[in-house]
């Protein structure tokens, strides 16, 4: 930056003696009144100066500003005029002591830069390869208008809490969260399996086997046909149409289940029908239940 | 005080009842978005009137409750409008799987022989969830002290996993397959189990379980 | 999937569109509330359409935005309607705005390049809030040194200021015109600005520039 700095010391010396005596320097407009002194010559308190300077984006706008305060074309950038009053501005901030963002320096250089490279005697032999210098700033400065503007067409966009305001419709009190169950995979729940029992002790016997499963499959079938205050006929637990298996496999089931006396057989006579309920201990609990 | 036409008058009233966060009383309209309007009583009754018959025949009411006035959505179409707020569970944990897999291939089962299994505890919540989704339920009570619970699947249980009994689960000779192609589809959960280690244990149950059969 | 009959199509959208939160898309729609029926493409468009038109005469209007359709009180009542809230709505800065229009039609953008245009610093604060308020998020890094967050707009920007897609900003097609020009002369100006080491690579494509410039 101290590079940046004593560039600009001399080239606002250049400027303020080189160029012919301008038209009171704008500084700005506080509320909507423009701000027309040449600094040097008027007190502005430090307060106002603040809002001055606060009230530009940065050395573009700042420059923009003054371009379309003395009418000049941004394409045609009279940089000598342009130059001169932004270092008179910059000048104030440094004497009034705000803290001066080292843009607004680094602006100045690259002003002060264009001017001295205009300066220069071009060789002949340059002339195709030399672009004009300020073509850039005006790049820059044309771009950073339409981004003002764009700006401030955004700000003039309807907008929500502002302009248009989103309406509130309560439900009435049936309406309820609906709770989605997560997916299982068949294949999650065989590897569960496999888990748990690849933990479980070899000797427990927790046994897989496709007979077994449908004995245990038919005891849970049977459980929940048959019911503790009534007795149930046993032909009534057998399904004929599954053939000689199922009838073997429910009959297993029958006796696992009289096993752990988890039903009750009960036949009043020799050849009587035989009937089934629930153990009686689940007497209390179909009761209660 | 200005006048405002019949017409704004119910725009405003209208705007004002839907972007309100709660119900409006007739003093709270008269408050703020009227408070710069000669609005005479009886046009703002006649005003919230209309208001109510225009929306008798929409999908939401204007309504009036203790507070004041305020729309709502027809109750009728409650069932379809609750499908807006839907809560996605969480994935089942472990745990969850295991015991719903124990209940599975080992129904009738107790929790207590579903804990000796696993080694571990198994939570209320866990029984809860699956006995709400209707994949398991209590068929009976063991005869031991206590008289547990025996637990089993539902039909429910098959048609979400498209079974149409309980014999269509994969068997034991699956386990290796499986565990061996989730291996390659590295799935954190059954990563640490090596494949030929399962088969032996899954003949070892197999050896075991015949022996409980035929005694 | 379950018929359903024009007028309850009518009711069940319109209360669907008034209760949730956020505009809801056709999509969103067909997932949730109408996830039973089954519903035209056409229907759905001419409900749509209907439900459009019914409320232009109201206090509140039906809109499409960008995330969908949303119910919203006519931009002309805001007056009357914002002495609902005590506190008045948020003002932005110029700085904000600047950086967001930057962001909004020079999207994905870094930070350095809003700045290279804007001529000053971008405060973190501004990022800060613009990402707070879900107008801007990071959507990528750009490949040069230090890789620069990258910076677009979101759907959520969108929908506040009233808009279906980037193409209705304002002021738009100069932004695309500049941009033609910008795109060419952009590599050109950071190096320019950079320090003095710098320079002699700006040299260089500062010429390079001047022969794109003169084709």
């Amino acid at each position: 930056m101290s590079e940046t700095d004593s560039a600009t010391e001399p080239s606002a010396v250049t400027a303020g003696s080189n160029e012919p005596v301008q038209q009171p320097l704008p500084l700005a407009f506080i509320n909507g009144e423009a701000v027309i002194e040449k600094p040097q010559d008027l007190y502005i308190p430090p307060d106002a100066l603040e809002v001055i300077l606060e009230s530009f984006e940065g050395p573009l706008d700042l420059l923009l500003y003054l371009i379309r305060k003395q009418k000049f074309d941004i394409t045609t950038l009279p940089i000598a005029d342009v130059t001169r009053q932004y270092m008179e501005y910059v000048e104030v901030m440094r004497e009034l002591r705000l803290e001066l963002a080292a843009e607004y320096l680094l602006m100045a250089a690259i002003l002060a830069e264009i001017k001295s490279r205009l300066l220069l005697p071009r060789r002949s032999d340059d002339d195709d390869d030399e672009e004009d210098p300020r073509a850039e700033l005006i790049r820059r400065l044309k771009e950073y208008e339409l981004v003002k503007q764009a700006a401030e067409d955004l700000d003039s966009q309807p907008r929500l809490e502002r302009d248009i305001f989103t309406v509130h419709v309560d439900t009435t009190e049936s309406v309820a969260p609906v709770r989605v169950e997560p997916d299982v995979s068949l294949q999650e729940l065989v590897l569960a399996f496999s888990q748990a029992m690849k933990r479980a002790e070899a000797f427990e016997h927790h046994t897989i086997e496709r007979e077994a499963l449908s004995t245990r499959e038919r005891m849970s079938m049977i459980l929940s046909m048959v019911s503790a205050a009534q007795y149930t006929p046993l032909e009534s637990l057998f399904t004929p149409e599954e053939g000689k298996a199922g009838v073997i496999v429910t009959f297993l089931a029958i006796l696992e289940l009289v096993k752990e006396s988890l039903l009750l057989c009960v036949q009043a006579g020799p050849y009587a029908r035989i009937h089934v309920k629930l153990g009686s201990h689940e007497e209390d609990q179909q009761d209660s239940a | 005080m200005k006048k405002i036409n019949k017409t704004q008058l119910k725009q405003l009233v209208e705007a004002a009842l839907f972007v309100a966060d709660k119900p409006l009383s007739r003093q709270q309209l008269r408050e703020t978005v009227l408070s710069e309007f000669t609005v005479s009583e009886r046009a703002l009754s006649e005003v919230l009137k209309a208001l109510v018959l225009d929306y008798q025949p929409r999908g939401i009411q204007l309504v009036e409750v203790a507070s004041g006035y305020r729309f709502q959505s027809l109750d009728s179409l409650s069932p379809w409008l609750s499908l807006l707020w839907q809560e996605t569970a969480p994935r089942y944990s472990r745990a969850m799987l295991e015991t719903l897999a124990l209940i599975a291939y080992r129904q009738p089962i107790t929790r207590g022989e579903i804990e000796q299994v696993r080694g571990v505890a198994v939570s209320s919540n866990i029984i809860k969830t699956l006995t709400e989704r209707d994949w398991i339920k209590v068929v009976g009570h063991k005869e031991v002290p206590g008289r547990p619970a025996l637990y089993a699947t539902t039909r429910g249980f098959l048609d979400y996993f498209s079974l149409t009994s309980l014999s269509e689960l994969p068997s034991a000779d699956a386990f290796a397959q499986m565990a061996e192609e989730t291996d390659q589809a590295a799935t954190a959960s059954i990563q640490k189990e090596a494949p030929s280690e399962l088969t032996d244990r899954a003949n070892e149950i197999n050896e075991a379980k015949s022996v409980t059969l035929n005694d």
